[in-house]
């Protein structure tokens, strides 16, 4: 539901969400139409309808905090302050490409702010982000480190290892679920026993609380919250936001097994209409807001562009970045 | 012979194995819609989602639940998806699949096959490509099993299935699309035996799950080189079939062995070594092995070839080993 | 705290766990001896002061049902009905042994009594024992499984899979954590975030309690209760059992970590002992009590006698029980 | 020169890089007390707990965190227990710390250290007792050290720690408590170079780890017998110092290699097959490998013996393989 207006609210702060909410979305649907042009190489999945948590979450973040993410991770890199062409020219595969071409979508990161990585690996991330909160505590340094993961990855053993450990070590991380209710073609609660992300953050010592992950303001509120307090020292926290998976697991997946109506009625809940509607009721103009998905649109066409005319990166490069030890290849057949 | 793919000699395989075991059953992740690749479409509607079962992302209790159910008297047919996600597994399968029966005295077998799709695929990069039947091959209790064609992937799944001992079970997920003539009848495919792929004189090579198309195309341009190779599929590289190793060496007197994962380590060496102990004075010229480089695999296509090996080297390579004259002869 | 007497309780059945706890520690006293002996060849691990949990645990389970058990595991293998002169030939690795020489205590096993096995690998167990489970329900059979695990084992990514696992599939298994306070020379609690092994059940929507370990009659009759739940087809179960590790990790290890008094005040709640003052409170004379003692030191020294004097296992038996594949030495070197 | 323990050797290698590096810090489970072998005796005095820190009983953590940790710039020096438990993290470990730096193009580095007490030690049966070094040789990405005496025991875990990529730590459990000579200076001992313990010219005899020393005895009594072995020490196995092997070989004409884990798979066939490749004319004869059967390891030790590679066992290969003539020198 919308939230009744609140003449409080920082409607320039709300519309920088609404912009980078409508970046997002553009990227993805560009990444889309990529994937169907054939000019996509490995799988993509998109965070079409998940942009408030990704946006919310990654605005209250410094560049100094680490960010660690999923495979669905396009959103989150890019409002942690990553480069859209450069991760376009990743998702192809070119020169320029914000890991060189050796890792395409899934494993997408960008260093120079905080973000150290998407993930192949279902729940991988929840250690390494535990991890570099663990650096952080050592080196006496102040910012903190954030891992978002999906609704499929609490049933996986790192989940307990990694949310015990930052209660254990008091670490400054955050923990964010984005429960969209699917994990692959498979709906999430038909796999997990309990109530889910929260609860078992809670058996584990850690504060933890349920959201709506597709209102803007809620997210925005609950991270600051609880950043500040992890911020202040006091541990670990966990936010599970709920959302919906607007498109199929990978953008070549048609997602038929759900119904067209529970379909229909998500989209009736798109994070970023309920953001234009809440900013239009603050009093922003309507010509406004639809300016922010036409901008954002025609950034990443330029994206898109630029990416489909770079060419290949060089060949040598596949022998780069192994190890120290010199060229792998030297006694190594 | 019936024409089908690699994919669905592997289903026809577990359907058979269904219908005549009630105790025979498969497990993992969106196996309900198929698979990730199809290979479970349509099982579901025969055999209902408590013999075709979806599981939890939970690559650990995938495999440690499967070895309980095995222990048991069950025969779980364990799907990992991703050879790489079968590393989320490694304790289950190492320390408590191979080695259950052994540790326990006999008083327990673990009849179960992991199946782990493996290979490179669509740019599908580090986490989704690796090629680690070389790890397999070097854990006391596992067979290591990586069909080539339709008709071995049915045999070989079968035999797999039957046997009271885990079976990793190498699916390459290039070639599930690969089309084959497969018997009518429920040809079982034994352990052990490799499949004379083409007859040669020149140089013996030697190869195995997807690799092995490689190799064959390198046969034919050889031939066209007036090189005759013969080419031997493994199919299985626990037990691996030395004997007919050693009697192509011993006909050609030149080895070659080409393999899609990383040389160093890989057991392209164990054979390698193993017929340099065995017919070391049979051997023309040396052996050679046509494998990848020890870097991880990458993306972009320009980068992914060079870490695939080709026909082209693969042909390279023999053509210079058939060159040398060692002069022993 | 001792119960106050209850004349409605089952006498004979409560002299029985008297009973198989006295064998239980002499069989722990007899194999520490043959440590200091140095007969016993790898590390073994004692259960003394936890002999209540094996033996109110176990004798509520049928031989049909499966147990799955630690590295400290005499004492449950010996509660499900295994015989004790084949354990000790097995800890002494001689010809006889109830794993033929090859296992050793951590991997003690009697399948034809339904004991799967103990395990090296701490909380490895809580997945196969789930795996026994599903095998019974594929097969609709009656019998259940139940796992025993230590407290540290809960901080291992497998306990979250396998109790997610047990509550998906509604699974009949019972997990016993037996909470002794330490994992190897650590204690538990320092490395553990919240409430413990129940508590994350609970968030994993298994029932779950936790009880005096100690008390023999209250680890039988939460036993009985939830073993009938399961067998009713009320999915998975937890207990978590307050115990106390009275010996070192190993029989080797004087566990100078922890202080005296601790170790004393801990004695008082001996449950041995405990279950003779109930027993002795209920009518049953000391006489006959101590007797219980006398019998199974006797039991035991017999058992060590004959472990003994046992000729090693033939050397071949290193081949054997590999793999169906014929000798593996042909073709492997 | 100080003589010391292995143990010993590795500790003051360990306090000396952390005090050099305040980043330096260890982590795994009862390290407070010491560590299971005493390892780490008394350096929580030094270090405090933050940076000889316990952890609970959490592998994929331990592994994980500390790759997050190495990713945020510090070194963790990561602590296993028995290299059987890594297997619990082998995920961590393969996908993401061997591979974090090429799948992001370079952004990040994965500076930590894996040390994983490995091999057989009284009576630890086969969840207690592997030796899986190839597994890690064959993994882009990784280092694989294999110390064998107390001297290369603090040099290399020096240079492990120093290093900006991943390094597997292999200590053999055996060796813990051998005494031998260690430098007064904090020598640095480079990856990739050998260590010739003994020279001779009859035949060259590879090994590493505690297997080196049984090696080394087997070598006494070859000499006792009139054979002259050189025995080289690899020390890593990646990069290994095949300059060394090569001209060694190159004079002795005669190659064993001996191990003590598997040998199916095993490292020791790597050797064989590139030996074989790369000096197949200068061989005098077959490569031998001495190395353990394809069997889990047992627990009493007659049973354990069988699985052991003994001094004798390479003393009788090695001279079976100085007797063959081949004929073609
Ligand atoms: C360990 C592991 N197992 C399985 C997979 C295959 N896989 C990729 S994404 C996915 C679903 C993940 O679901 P969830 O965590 O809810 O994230 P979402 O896709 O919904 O964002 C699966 C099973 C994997 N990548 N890693
Ligand atoms: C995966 C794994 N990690 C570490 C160990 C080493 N280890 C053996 S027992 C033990 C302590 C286990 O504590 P707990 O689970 O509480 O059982 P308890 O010993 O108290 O009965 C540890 C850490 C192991 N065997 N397996
Ligand atoms: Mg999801
Ligand atoms: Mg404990």
């Amino acid at each position: 539901m919308i939230q009744p207006p609140n003449q409080n609210i920082d409607k320039d702060w709300f519309l920088e969400h609404h912009i980078m909410m409508h970046r997002i979305r553009a990227f993805e649907e560009t990444a889309a139409r990529a994937n169907q042009d054939k000019l996509v190489l490995g799988a993509i999945h998109l965070s079409i309808g998940q942009e408030a948590i990704a946006s919310g979450v990654c605005k209250n973040l410094m560049k100094e905090d680490f960010l660690l993410s999923t495979h669905r991770g396009h959103g989150h890199t890019l409002a942690k302050g990553a480069d859209p062409e450069a991760m376009m020219l990743e998702l192809l595969g070119r020169r320029g490409g914000i890991c060189k071409g050796k890792g395409g979508s899934m494993h997408i990161a960008d260093a120079s702010v905080g973000m150290l990585g998407a993930n192949g690996v279902v729940a991988a991330n929840i250690n390494i982000a535990t991890g570099a909160a663990h650096a952080i505590k050592l080196k006496r340094e102040t910012n903190i480190s954030c891992c978002i993961f999906g609704d499929g990855a609490i049933n996986r053993g790192p989940f307990l290892e990694g949310l015990n450990w930052s209660g254990v070590f008091n670490l400054p991380v955050l923990f964010v679920c984005e429960n969209n209710g699917f994990a692959s073609t498979t709906r999430t609660d038909a796999m997990t026993s309990g109530e889910g992300a929260a609860a078992r953050a809670r058996s584990m010592g850690i504060t933890a609380t349920e959201v709506d992950g597709n209102d803007i303001i809620s997210v925005d509120e609950i991270t600051r919250e609880y950043i500040a307090n992890i911020r202040n020292g006091n541990g670990p926290h966990l936010i599970s936001f709920n959302t919906y998976r607007l498109h199929g697991h990978t953008a070549s997946d048609p997602a038929s097994y759900r119904p067209a109506a529970e379909v229909e009625t998500a989209w009736k809940e798109d994070p970023i209409e309920r953001c234009s509607e809440l900013l239009s009721r603050l009093g922003i103009s309507r010509k406004i807001l639809n300016e922010h998905r036409k901008i954002a649109l025609e950034e990443m066409e330029r994206v898109y562009k630029t990416a489909k005319e770079a060419p290949w990166p060089s060949d040598d490069n596949a022998f780069s970045d192994v190890q120290d030890l010199g060229d792998p290849r030297e006694g190594a057949f | 012979m019936v024409k089908m793919s690699y994919a669905e000699a592997a289903k026809l395989a577990l359907a058979e194995e269904m219908r005549r075991d009630p105790l025979v059953w498969a497990i993992g992740e969106d196996l309900g819609r198929g698979g990730v690749f199809g290979q479970y479409l349509g099982l579901l509607d025969e055999f209902g989602p408590e013999r075709i079962s979806d599981a939890p992302i939970s690559e650990s209790a995938i495999m440690g639940a499967s070895v309980g159910a095995a222990m048991a008297g069950t025969r779980p047919v364990v799907e990992m998806r991703f050879a790489d996600f079968a590393l989320c597994a490694v304790d289950e399968l190492i320390n408590q699949a191979a080695k259950a029966r052994y540790m326990l005295g006999g008083q327990v077998k673990v009849p179960m096959v992991i199946r782990e799709p493996m290979g490179m695929w669509r740019s599908s990069a580090a986490q989704h490509s690796q090629s680690l039947e070389s790890w397999y091959t070097h854990i006391p209790g596992l067979v290591v099993a990586v069909p080539s064609t339709p008709a071995d992937n049915r045999g070989l799944l079968k035999t797999a299935i039957r046997s009271d001992d885990p079976v990793v079970y190498l699916e390459h997920k290039n070639i599930w699309g690969y089309e084959g003539d497969v018997p009518e009848d429920e040809t079982l495919i034994p352990f052990g035996k490799g499949r004379l792929e083409k007859e040669g004189d020149d140089i013996t090579i030697v190869s195995w799950s997807a690799q092995m198309h490689i190799a064959a195309n390198a046969a034919t341009l050889l031939q066209a080189e007036g090189i005759s190779a013969e080419l031997i599929d493994l199919r299985t590289l626990w037990p691996w079939d030395r004997q007919m190793v050693f009697d192509s060496v011993e006909k050609t007197g030149r080895l070659l062995i080409t393999h899609e994962s990383v040389s160093v380590g890989g057991f392209g060496a164990e054979i390698a070594a193993t017929v340099a102990e065995q017919l070391f004075s049979v051997l023309k010229s040396p052996i050679t092995r046509c494998a990848a480089p020890r870097v991880p695999i990458s993306y972009a296509p320009p980068l992914e070839a060079k870490i695939r090996v080709s026909s082209e080297q693969i042909v390279e390579a023999a053509t210079k080993s058939v060159a040398v004259s060692t002069g022993f002869k």
